[in-house]
């Protein structure tokens, strides 16, 4: 390698390093971005150009192909994405990261058989990348709807687990020279894609966002070890930045839904049987309200509250929402937003949503500094919420959700909840707000439903 | 055994590498406000991405008879920079957004 | 500027490991507390008295008849072990007051 | 180096990191202290008995003589101490570290010539080491007393820098091999040493803080530098976590001093001839005070804030300070005492000499906290602090402490200030507050005029 490219990998690792750093505050975190994206670049480049190698035209023309297809490819998905599409967006590109380390492991298997830690590395790039690849594809599909059940196989987990043991013990056998040849590195190939299918499909849907970002670590780890397979400084350095960044990223969101990760991995089976048991303790009378009676109510309100959730995500009533905000603020209402970390569907989703239909960040009010103004609230508008208004998670030990932070919205005056059914949300429980004397439910799609609002609103 | 010991002892340097940046990467990350996670979470999704540079040295180090190495080679350059170009692309979109909601 | 290559590149890891510490250290110490300050520099300087390993391994290196490298040698262990155990016990002592009070 | 050594340096720099991490949180900074020292122990022990060299036993015996008697020199220090005097301290122990890295460099000289890195590691040790051992002792003898006067060559900024090119320069021929020889290496040593004293002497003596800081960055740098001369990674990673942490924490000094390094370490001269100016712009009434005035005047108070400065610690006035707020808080008075963050003679001094002398934690109210409670304060007692409780740094754009953050102590009913006379503080500036109506001045030296105030107190 030349000393030049040497030097170029090591300012595109301090500017990964940078620019993570920066990408941690939201003053700096677009300029972060740039940085690390301007990092890539250079890396990018001077590995083409600068390798040493005598390598037939041909091959350049076919990189540089690859590099413009590819690139294309990737620009158009990511302006054209919408906004409420960002979690399965992340989990199918990194799907193609952990793809193309396992691509690379299999064809470096090819040439080198002899150099035991190479081998080891070509086996773990291969297993961790194509676990990676299946598993966010299963992600992706269960994200965008394609996949809705959670599959699971009768003890699922202990197959699971016996399925990884096996893989491993498989690798070793092959590191060790016991077994080889071509055909073996498929076979692996193919059970490893098959554990990642069988890890993510008995998750539920709403716990892909961990998933996602367990699997993004685990990327970033296949991009270290073939990093080590290539002596190359930049690539461990950078994967390993993004594997633990991205494990301390996975922790913390389960922090904020009050689960453990092993929860959430293994345990999605358990919780539903408390979930569904739970369910029936809670019953009473609720009272059902229309968008014309909502309208009166908020006309004369002197401040509203809307806590958006993964309902409104789904129905993409995100628009609608900075409507309805913006008919309020001109009838002279005060109207914020409330934002609880985990609502939606990936953590710090909803600010996304909101931005992206144009609502301003003022009126974004995180869990911690709105919960004491509810008092002072008139209305309180839940849309498509569920688990984050809770009041099990601060009165029911038992419940799943117990501990969870949540938002406080009983001490408003009144409490208008829209949703289809009576359904439960994500941790599957029953939620006692609804039957609560305050509390008036307007059921419906939220776009729906939220047009009729507005269009009352509009009438008055 | 003596394998790892051997390996430990030739890349010693190595691992000290690999330890240090475990620990930034947890600095770096931790207490980081939670409006930022969606977009924390795509950029290190592009910064993965950098496997692509071995995506390319497997093309460039190809023998270029072998038509499998170089096919498939090149899919890993082409997955390997959709999640670069991708993943920079739409973290950039989000934060511009949240930017121009800011003033 | 030969030499500085030739360097460069024989200790390219040790370049990474080096520039890794630094980012470590800064990103570690920014933001602490005012009331920290001083047991934190005075834990750093306990920290920098690692050079205590060296004076030892000049001891261990040293010619048994050369007695000017065995002296020094001397001098710098004790001088080096004199700045690791005041450097830890003070701060603790200093912290141990901090807790005290705090109950 | 045994593979057992290697993994015990491995862990010890581990300890090094999670250790500096630990210590920089109030909770578990003792913990941090702890852990640091058992990795420091553990690199040490496993230097000594894992080498895999052929030493004799006599060899042994010196280097566990030395560690003994070293032991027992820093033990008794650090245990007999006195808190007033812990920059000193530091300073001390840093000016040892530093001696240890040059020693080493000379004995090394002795043993590798050939090798042109070695040769280069070993010449920066040498000038690193002993311009931080010099510089150091000044420091050292300049906080203690001993070195009162800030000598000042003619044009000595120009003299040190030129001093520092030809050092470099100096060192730069050794290593080329242009000069060399036994006595060429103590000659760099002695010039070395000249520049460390040279450096350090033309600094204000409450400046000596920032010094002994970057000094301490600086042994940091040569333990690691002497690291890469044996390959050694526990003193460099060591060493450089002390370098940048030492470097973060010199500009945060700095900072909230509201000055640049450089302002620091070379413009000590052009800051006092400024502050000599103002210093005869302000002028105006005084209005003196006796300690039985201000005892009655405190008895009758309701809340009651002290101000601790630099001229408390140097009194050593921290014990009858203490007795006096509890004399107060019997009868009934709320008292509690305003720490600024560069009161008194390094950062977060204050904290600890009023915890060493038992007042309660929660009684030290941070800058920020205790500005908006000024207004209800009945007295602030001003005990040897001046510049921190300066207006000018508010109101006057040309004063040196413009920009730095103050007890905002004139929004209290009454203001007494205890000083020995009107000579200026540390930044060289008067200070308005003394001409305020409010005010009153109570002249003499800390300790003796609490003593008064306290005896007073208790005869009424
Ligand atoms: N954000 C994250 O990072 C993250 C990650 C993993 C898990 N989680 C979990 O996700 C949950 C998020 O809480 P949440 O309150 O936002 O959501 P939730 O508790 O899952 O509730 C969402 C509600 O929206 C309703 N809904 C669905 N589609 C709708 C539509 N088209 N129109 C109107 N309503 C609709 C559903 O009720 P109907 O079916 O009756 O309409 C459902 O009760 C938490 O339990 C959290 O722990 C979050
Ligand atoms: N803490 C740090 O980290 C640090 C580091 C470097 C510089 N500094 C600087 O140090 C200054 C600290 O401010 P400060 O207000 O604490 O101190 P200051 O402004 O230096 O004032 C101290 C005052 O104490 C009085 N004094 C001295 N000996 C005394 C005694 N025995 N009894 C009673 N009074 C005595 C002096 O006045 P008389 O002579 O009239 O008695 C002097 O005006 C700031 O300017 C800061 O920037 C601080």
């Amino acid at each position: 390698m030349s000393i030049t490219l040497s030097i170029i990998y090591l300012i595109s690792t301090i500017t990964f390093v940078i620019g993570l750093k920066l990408l941690g505050h939201p003053e700096t975190a677009k300029k972060g971005n740039s940085i690390a994206a301007f990092g890539m670049g250079l890396a990018i480049i001077g590995t083409i150009f600068l390798n040493n190698l005598e390598v037939p035209i041909f091959i350049y023309i076919l990189i540089i192909v690859a590099i413009l297809i590819g690139s294309v490819i990737g620009w158009l998905i990511a302006i054209k994405v919408e906004m409420t599409k960002m979690p399965e967006l992340v989990s199918l590109f990194n799907g193609f990261g952990g793809a193309s380390a396992a691509l690379i492991g299999i064809v470096e298997y090819g040439n080198n058989q002899a150099d035991i830690t190479q081998v080891t590395t070509i086996i773990a790039a291969i297993i961790i990348g194509s676990i990676t690849f299946s598993g966010s594809m299963i992600a992706w599909a269960k994200l965008n709807g394609s996949l809705k059940k959670d599959i699971r196989l009768p003890k699922y987990n202990l197959i699971n687990n016996l399925l990884l043991i096996a893989l491993i013990v498989f690798g070793f056998f092959i590191v060790n020279g016991s077994i080889n040849g071509e055909i073996i590195i498929y076979i692996l190939l193919l059970f490893s894609l098959i554990y990642g299918i069988l890890f993510v499909i008995p998750i539920g849907g709403a716990d892909m966002p961990v998933v996602i970002s367990l699997l993004n670590s685990l990327t970033g780890i296949a991009a270290a070890i073939t990093g080590i397979l290539y002596d190359n400084m930049v690539m461990m350095v950078g994967g390993i930045l993004v594997g633990s960044a991205g494990l301390i990223l996975t922790f913390a969101m389960c922090k904020a839904m009050n689960r453990s990760l092993s929860n959430v991995i293994f345990g999605a089976f358990g919780g539903d049987s408390v979930a569904a048991k739970k369910g029936s303790t809670i019953g009473g009378h609720i009272k059902k309200t229309n968008p014309s009676d909502v309208a009166v109510l908020m006309n004369y309100a002197d401040k509203v509250v809307i806590v958006p959730g993964y309902g409104l995500a789904v129905a993409q009533a995100q628009h609608v929402i900075h409507e309805l905000e913006e008919l309020l603020t001109k009838k002279g209402v005060e109207v914020s937003y409330a934002i609880h970390p985990v609502a939606g569907r990936m953590p710090g989703h909803m600010n996304v949503l909101l931005a992206e239909s144009n609502v301003s960040y003022d009126k974004l009010i995180e869990m911690d500094d709105i919960n004491p103004q509810f008092k002072n609230t008139d209305v309180v508008l839940v849309v498509g919420a569920n688990d984050v208004v809770n009041p099990a998670a601060h009165n029911d030990p038992s419940s799943p959700i117990y501990g969870m932070p949540i938002l406080e919205v009983e001490d408003a005056r009144s409490i208008i909840i829209n949703k289809r059914s009576m359904n439960p949300g994500y941790a599957g429980i029953q939620n006692e707000l609804f039957f609560n004397q305050k509390t008036s439910m307007l059921f419906g799609d939220a776009k729906e439903t939220l047009t009729k609002l507005v269009q009352e609103l509009k009438n008055m | 055994m003596q394998q790892i010991i051997e390996f430990l002892k030739e890349n010693l340097q190595l691992i000290y590498i690999l330890i240090l940046a475990v620990f930034i990467g947890v600095e770096v990350i931790k207490n980081i406000p939670a409006v930022l996670h969606t977009p924390l979470m795509s950029g290190a999704n592009a910064l993965s991405g950098v496997v692509i540079v071995g995506a390319i040295l497997v093309m460039l180090n190809a023998d270029p008879n072998n038509y499998v190495a170089l096919s498939l080679g090149f899919l890993a350059v082409v997955l390997g920079i959709i999640n670069v170009v991708g993943g920079f692309a739409v973290t950039d979109r989000m934060l511009q957004m949240f930017k121009k909601k800011k003033k």
